[in-house]
């Protein structure tokens, strides 16, 4: 691919990891299933981590995995991210060691990298859409 | 016989003496390190969900419990900021950088400000950190206190 | 008439600090920094300065210069931090009593203020910075209006002078990068509706290192003595390869005017 | 040791005429030739980068130019003493080369309609430098640059110090050089030389020329035995900026600007009626130089007082877009935005009509070597060049040069023996150069040098100032002999360049001196007090300097005239 194509979908997939990432946001908050729309809530007492009520809880989050449309918003903002980022991560490595084999041993290692981080995300969704391990 | 004199890396960083631009494209890269670093310990923790409940308590606790107090709250805030700037300096990034409202070429004129760093960028970036204020402000006080306003 | 109040020279206004980084490859040392103090007339420049020393201080310290009018583009160096033009830079509007001189960044030293610049011009000369077209009896010009002229005028401005490289945070880490400068000077002959090298100029420009390298940083622009704006070239011509990437970019090539009668001889 | 290049052809000096003519050359030698062209700085920073108004040339005969017209102005400019066969092939050939830079990239200055814009200048009746902004010496650098950069048979050498040129029997091999940055001695053999290294123009120190331009092709030729014609006429630009000397180009005056002196009266009406600010340029610094003596001058500093060149006529738009540059000037060096007050100027020195005398095609009489550009005197400009001839003037004989060496080159073949004197003399000339030979300092033989040529030989010249001048000169040229050199490193060291360098200019000082007390009438630009007439009679003849066994030598040669016969010269 030409540079201007790659980056092209740089800056294509920032947009939608913008627009993704929106809804993540919004999960953990107003559309989370909790009943109770906060991430943290402390025993006032000991300051303890009551994990119960908050949109983090398992039981939440793992509805939220379980369900068709979350699974495919996360897959998909998972996609734009590791293309995002591992080719961000490519543009400053690659000026910071310039040229030779490096930069492509560079780039096949973050390739590597990529593939491994999008596996495991997908592994998450993937699993969790089928039932669990 | 010449000797290198390169900056170096560490110029990436060095922002001073030159425009907001240059302070913009050192923390746009540094963010973007540090959310790219946080992307792939965010999917190693989530992928804990399939691991059963023990292992999540544990490592929701763990994550907001690290040095003998309750940082949880501040290290999100933190990542809430920074992703909230570099997704703000990206869209303007992603319009510039395409060359959109930036001014025709023009006739340069003694004091030569150069006018691609002025303008509609410097409207963009006065818009944009409104925004950026905003809603990191928003998702500040929502993470602390779990109110969206 | 009114008299003017000149900022030109007379009689010696202040002394000043220059701090110059020193580098000689014979005497094997590394690079370090000397002191001499200047007597400052109203009008001097760094130039000047730098001038004053080499015939009255220290006979041994070298600097690139030639026009002293900020036009040939040599004298490019790192005054307080910036990178200026030293024969343009007026010493008493610094308001400093040191200034400290550096060789520009980014490139090989020579020998103290020498910059080593075949970067630079290798770069330039890598992204064809010519008008491509078969060449011809030139019997006429080439119409171009002053709109079509303007496309492109302000980026002829660039005297190669080579700062913009040595603000660059890009160009400081990747010695691969194109620079600023020869990105824009792609830029203006791609603008050129005489030229027709588009095709010719993308693989080195939307290579690996070339435009997309850029960040929008602007210190080029910021540095840049002339006004050139090298960063909205850049920009604008990543205009022109992300439109690329859909629309094949086509260049017209100018028209040719009516013959004129003085250039076949005839008058 | 010594290096050794082995060149078809090389190159001295990357003005407008060297890289006019290494292009042509490349042009016609296509593969066959190899070709190297060098100058003392870099590549793309001679001095022609300084040239700021325009370049004339014939463009609109429609609209009432004409080839003659364009001759008659040079050759009235010139006070008669230009070659009126040179001329007119000068005019002819301008067109041609102005529209060539045109097709090369040269963003000329537009007229609506898409044709190339013309604006008044010094001298020329009609509208015809042709001008980008008023940065037009600059533009075409870095067109002619560029364009060379296509060519792949030219190799380019940047910073070598040429100090001198190799001719054996009338015959040229090659040049003697020094790689600046390291010191290392070079020696270019090449079948053909062509030198373009421009004007003498730092024998002044209030000069618009950059620090660079100091003759040394002139003193090398001087040294070899090679003819200088008409060495005496200097130019000094009537707008030379207050206190550095830096140029504001005759286009202010072309495009309505106006000197005023202390009074604020625009005095040029009384000096040149008709053409009054637009007067040549001998004129207007005469007359200029007059007003200051008279005491209607501005006090200046050291001792530089000045005149007022008015730009309120141009109005700020125009001053914007066509004279930016000067803008740029004002601003940086003496804190006057044009646009606002008017600038502080007096006479500069600015161009040397004299140079090596050479033919129609640049050819010098020593085989295989030309030269080209302000080096060269083909007498077009006679004893005062008019503005804007001169960017155009190397264009056109920058192409002569290359084209006629290129030719001459590929008619003949062969290979170039040096023989070993020559080689341990380029050796031995640089670290004889190092060794000191007494404690004079070079720098401060130069300044010697500029005060003696500011005072003796300036637009006011007689013949009391000139011998007084010639004898100080002639005791700078025995002490340049005993200099010491403080710094002896081999890496970019200008202290050695700057000793050669001023021993070139006192060299050439004592020419230009000598023949100006020879010359015993007033002639365009060179103006003797005691002789204010044009003497026709005894002087319409060309000033030939040669160094002869060492003793410099000065002979005449008739002008050549044609159709125009000398009249006197009003404006
Ligand atoms: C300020 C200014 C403005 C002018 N404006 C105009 C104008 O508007 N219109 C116009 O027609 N004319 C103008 N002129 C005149 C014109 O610019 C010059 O006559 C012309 O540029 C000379 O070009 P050149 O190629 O002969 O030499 P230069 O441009 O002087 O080039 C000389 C070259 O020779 C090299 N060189 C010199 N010595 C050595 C050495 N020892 N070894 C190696 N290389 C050497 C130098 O490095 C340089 O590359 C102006 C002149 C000045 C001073
Ligand atoms: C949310 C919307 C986002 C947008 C609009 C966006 C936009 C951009 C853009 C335009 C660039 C290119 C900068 C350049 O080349 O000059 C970039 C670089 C980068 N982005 Fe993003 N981004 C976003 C989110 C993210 C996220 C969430 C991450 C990490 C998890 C990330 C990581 C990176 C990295 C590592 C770079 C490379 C930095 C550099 O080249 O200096 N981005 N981003
Ligand atoms: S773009 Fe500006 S800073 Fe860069 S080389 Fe050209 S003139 Fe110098
Ligand atoms: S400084 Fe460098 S990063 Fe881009 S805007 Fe200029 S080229
Ligand atoms: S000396 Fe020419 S730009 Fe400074």
């Amino acid at each position: 691919m030409r540079e201007s194509q790659i980056m092209f979908l740089q800056y294509l997939t920032g947009i939608l990891v913008l627009v993704f990432g929106s809804f993540h946001f919004l999960l953990i908050s107003v559309l989370s299933p909790s009943p109770e729309k906060i991430l943290y809530i402390y025993n006032g007492a000991n300051a303890t981590h009551v994990l119960v009520g908050g949109t983090l809880y398992y039981t939440w989050v793992k509805a939220v995995y379980s369900s068709l449309i979350w699974g495919s918003v996360f897959e998909l903002l998972l996609t734009f991210l590791v293309y995002h980022v591992f080719n961000g991560f490519r543009v400053i490595l690659s000026e910071l060691i310039p040229g030779g084999r490096a930069e492509k041993i560079i780039t096949y290692a973050l390739l590597v990298v990529a593939l491994v981080v999008f596996i495991w995300g997908s592994r998450t969704v993937v699993v969790s859409l089928a039932g669990g391990l | 016989m010449t000797i290198e004199n390169k900056k170096g890396w560490i110029s990436w960083f060095n922002p001073f003496k030159y425009g907001t631009d240059r302070w913009m494209f050192a923390l746009h890269r540094l963010t973007g390190i540090a959310l790219g670093l946080y992307l792939i310990a965010h999917v190693w923790e989530t992928s804990n969900i399939l691991n059963g409940q023990v292992t999540w308590d544990k490592i929701m606790v763990d994550l907001d419990y690290p040095f003998g107090a309750h940082y949880g709250p501040f290290i999100l805030s933190l990542i809430l900021i920074v992703a909230v700037y570099h997704a703000l300096n990206g869209i303007r990034l992603t319009i510039v950088e395409n060359g959109l409202m930036l001014p025709k070429p023009y006739r340069p004129e003694f004091p030569y400000k150069a006018k691609s760093l002025r303008g509609l960028n410097n409207l963009l970036k006065i818009v944009l950190g409104i925004f950026m204020i905003l809603i990191s402000a928003i998702g500040v006080i929502f993470i602390f206190t779990g109110v969206i306003v | 008439m009114e008299t003017l109040v000149l900022k030109g020279f007379g009689e010696v206004v202040k002394t000043v600090t220059f701090r110059v980084r020193r580098y000689d490859p014979e005497k094997k040392e590394i690079p370090k920094y000397e002191e001499y103090k200047v007597p400052v007339q109203k009008g001097m420049t760094i130039l000047d300065g730098i001038l004053y020393i080499k015939e009255h201080l220290d006979h041994s310290l070298s600097a690139r210069y030639s026009c002293r009018m900020g036009i040939c583009g040599s004298c490019g160096m790192i005054i307080n931090g910036k990178e200026k033009l030293a024969c343009q830079t007026q010493i008493l509007e610094l308001g400093k009593d040191l200034i400290k001189v550096d060789p520009m960044g980014n490139y090989g030293i020579v020998k103290d203020l020498v910059p080593e610049l075949s970067k630079l011009f290798n770069n330039h000369q890598s992204v064809k910075p010519f008008i491509v077209r078969e060449e011809e009896e030139p019997k006429s010009e080439f119409l171009q209006t002053p709109d079509q002229r303007e496309k492109y005028a302000m980026f002829t401005d660039c005297i190669l002078c080579g700062l913009c490289l040595s603000a660059c945070p890009t160009s400081a880490s990747d010695e691969l990068y194109l620079g600023p400068q020869a990105l824009a000077q792609s830029f203006r002959y791609i603008v050129d509706n005489r030229d027709l090298g588009f095709e010719e100029r993308l693989n080195v420009v939307d290579s690996k290192h070339g435009v997309w390298r850029c960040h929008f940083s602007g210190a080029c622009s910021e540095v840049c003595p002339k006004g050139v704006d090298p960063a909205l070239a850049i920009q604008l011509l990543r205009k022109v390869m992300t439109t690329n990437i859909f629309v094949k970019y086509q260049q017209k090539g100018a028209t040719r005017g009516p013959e004129r009668k003085s250039a076949l001889g005839v008058s | 040791m010594v290096e050794i290049f082995d060149y078809d052809l090389v190159i001295v000096g990357s003005g407008l005429a060297g890289l006019r003519a290494a292009i042509e050359a490349a042009r016609v030698g296509k593969d066959k030739l190899r070709i190297a062209i060098i100058a003392k700085n870099q590549l793309m920073r001679p001095h022609s980068i300084s040239a700021e108004g325009g370049s004339a040339a014939v463009l609109y005969t429609d609209e009432g130019d004409s080839f003659d017209l364009h001759a008659y102005d040079t050759i009235k400019g010139s006070d008669y003493l230009g070659d009126q066969d040179i001329v007119e092939f000068f005019v002819r050939q301008c067109p041609v080369d102005i529209l060539e830079l045109e097709h090369w990239g040269v963003p000329w200055a537009r007229r609506e309609d898409g044709r190339v814009a013309q604006r008044p200048f010094g001298g020329h009746s009609f509208p015809r430098a042709t001008f980008a902004s008023d940065k037009t010496g600059f533009y075409e650098v870095h067109a002619l640059y560029d364009t060379l950069l296509k060519y792949g048979n030219i190799d380019k050498f940047h910073e070598q110090f040429v100090y001198d040129v190799i001719i054996e029997n009338n015959r040229f091999k090659g040049v003697m050089a020094f790689d600046i940055p390291t010191g290392q001695v070079r020696i270019f053999k090449a079948r053909a030389g062509i030198i373009a290294t421009g004007g003498l123009g730092r024998l002044y120190g209030y000069t618009t020329y950059s620090h660079l331009v100091t003759g040394d092709g002139l003193a090398i030729a001087l040294r070899r035995g090679i003819k200088l014609k008409d060495i005496e006429f200097v130019q000094f630009h009537p707008t030379g900026l207050v206190p550095s000397g830096i140029l504001i180009t005759e286009g202010v005056r072309g495009d309505g600007g106006i000197l005023r002196n202390a009074k604020g009266e625009r005095f040029m009406e009384r000096y040149a009626p008709t053409k009054k600010d637009l007067a040549p340029r001998d004129i207007v610094s005469r007359s200029m130089m007059t007003e200051i003596l008279e005491g209607k001058g501005f006090k200046g500093p050291n001792g530089l007082d000045y005149l007022l060149l008015d730009f309120s006529p141009i109005g700020t738009e125009k001053i914007k877009e066509k004279l930016s540059q000067v803008r740029d000037i004002g601003n940086h060096y003496v804190g006057i935005d044009p646009v606002d007050s008017p600038l502080p100027v007096r006479p500069s020195a600015h161009y040397t009509m004299g140079g090596i005398d050479v033919s129609r095609t640049g050819f010098t009489g020593v085989t295989g070597l030309w030269a080209a550009g302000e080096t060269a005197c083909y007498s077009v400009h006679g004893s005062n060049r008019l503005g804007a001839n001169s960017t155009s003037e190397c264009v056109v004989f920058g192409k002569m040069a290359g084209d006629d060496s290129a030719k001459w080159l590929l008619s003949g073949s062969g290979s170039i023996d040096l023989s070993e004197g020559e080689r341990s003399f380029a050796e031995n000339f640089v670290a004889d150069a190092y060794r000191d030979k007494g404690d004079n300092d070079p720098y401060e033989i130069k300044r010697e040098l500029w005060t003696t040529m500011d005072k003796d030989a300036y637009v006011f010249r007689n013949e009391k100032d000139l011998t007084e001048g010639l004898s100080k000169i002639r005791g700078l040229i025995e002490k340049s002999k005993k200099i010491s050199i403080s710094e002896k490193g081999n890496v970019y060291n200008q202290n050695l360049i700057t000793s050669l360098e001023m021993k070139n200019l006192v060299e050439l000082a004592e020419v230009v001196v000598y023949s100006a007390l020879q010359r015993k009438e007033s002639r365009g630009s060179h103006f003797r007090t005691d002789f204010p007439k044009r003497d026709d009679d005894n002087y319409l003849k060309h000033t030939i300097a040669q160094r002869v066994d060492g003793a410099l030598q000065i002979t005449y040669r008739p002008v050549t005239l044609t159709k125009w016969k000398p009249e006197p010269r009003v404006y």
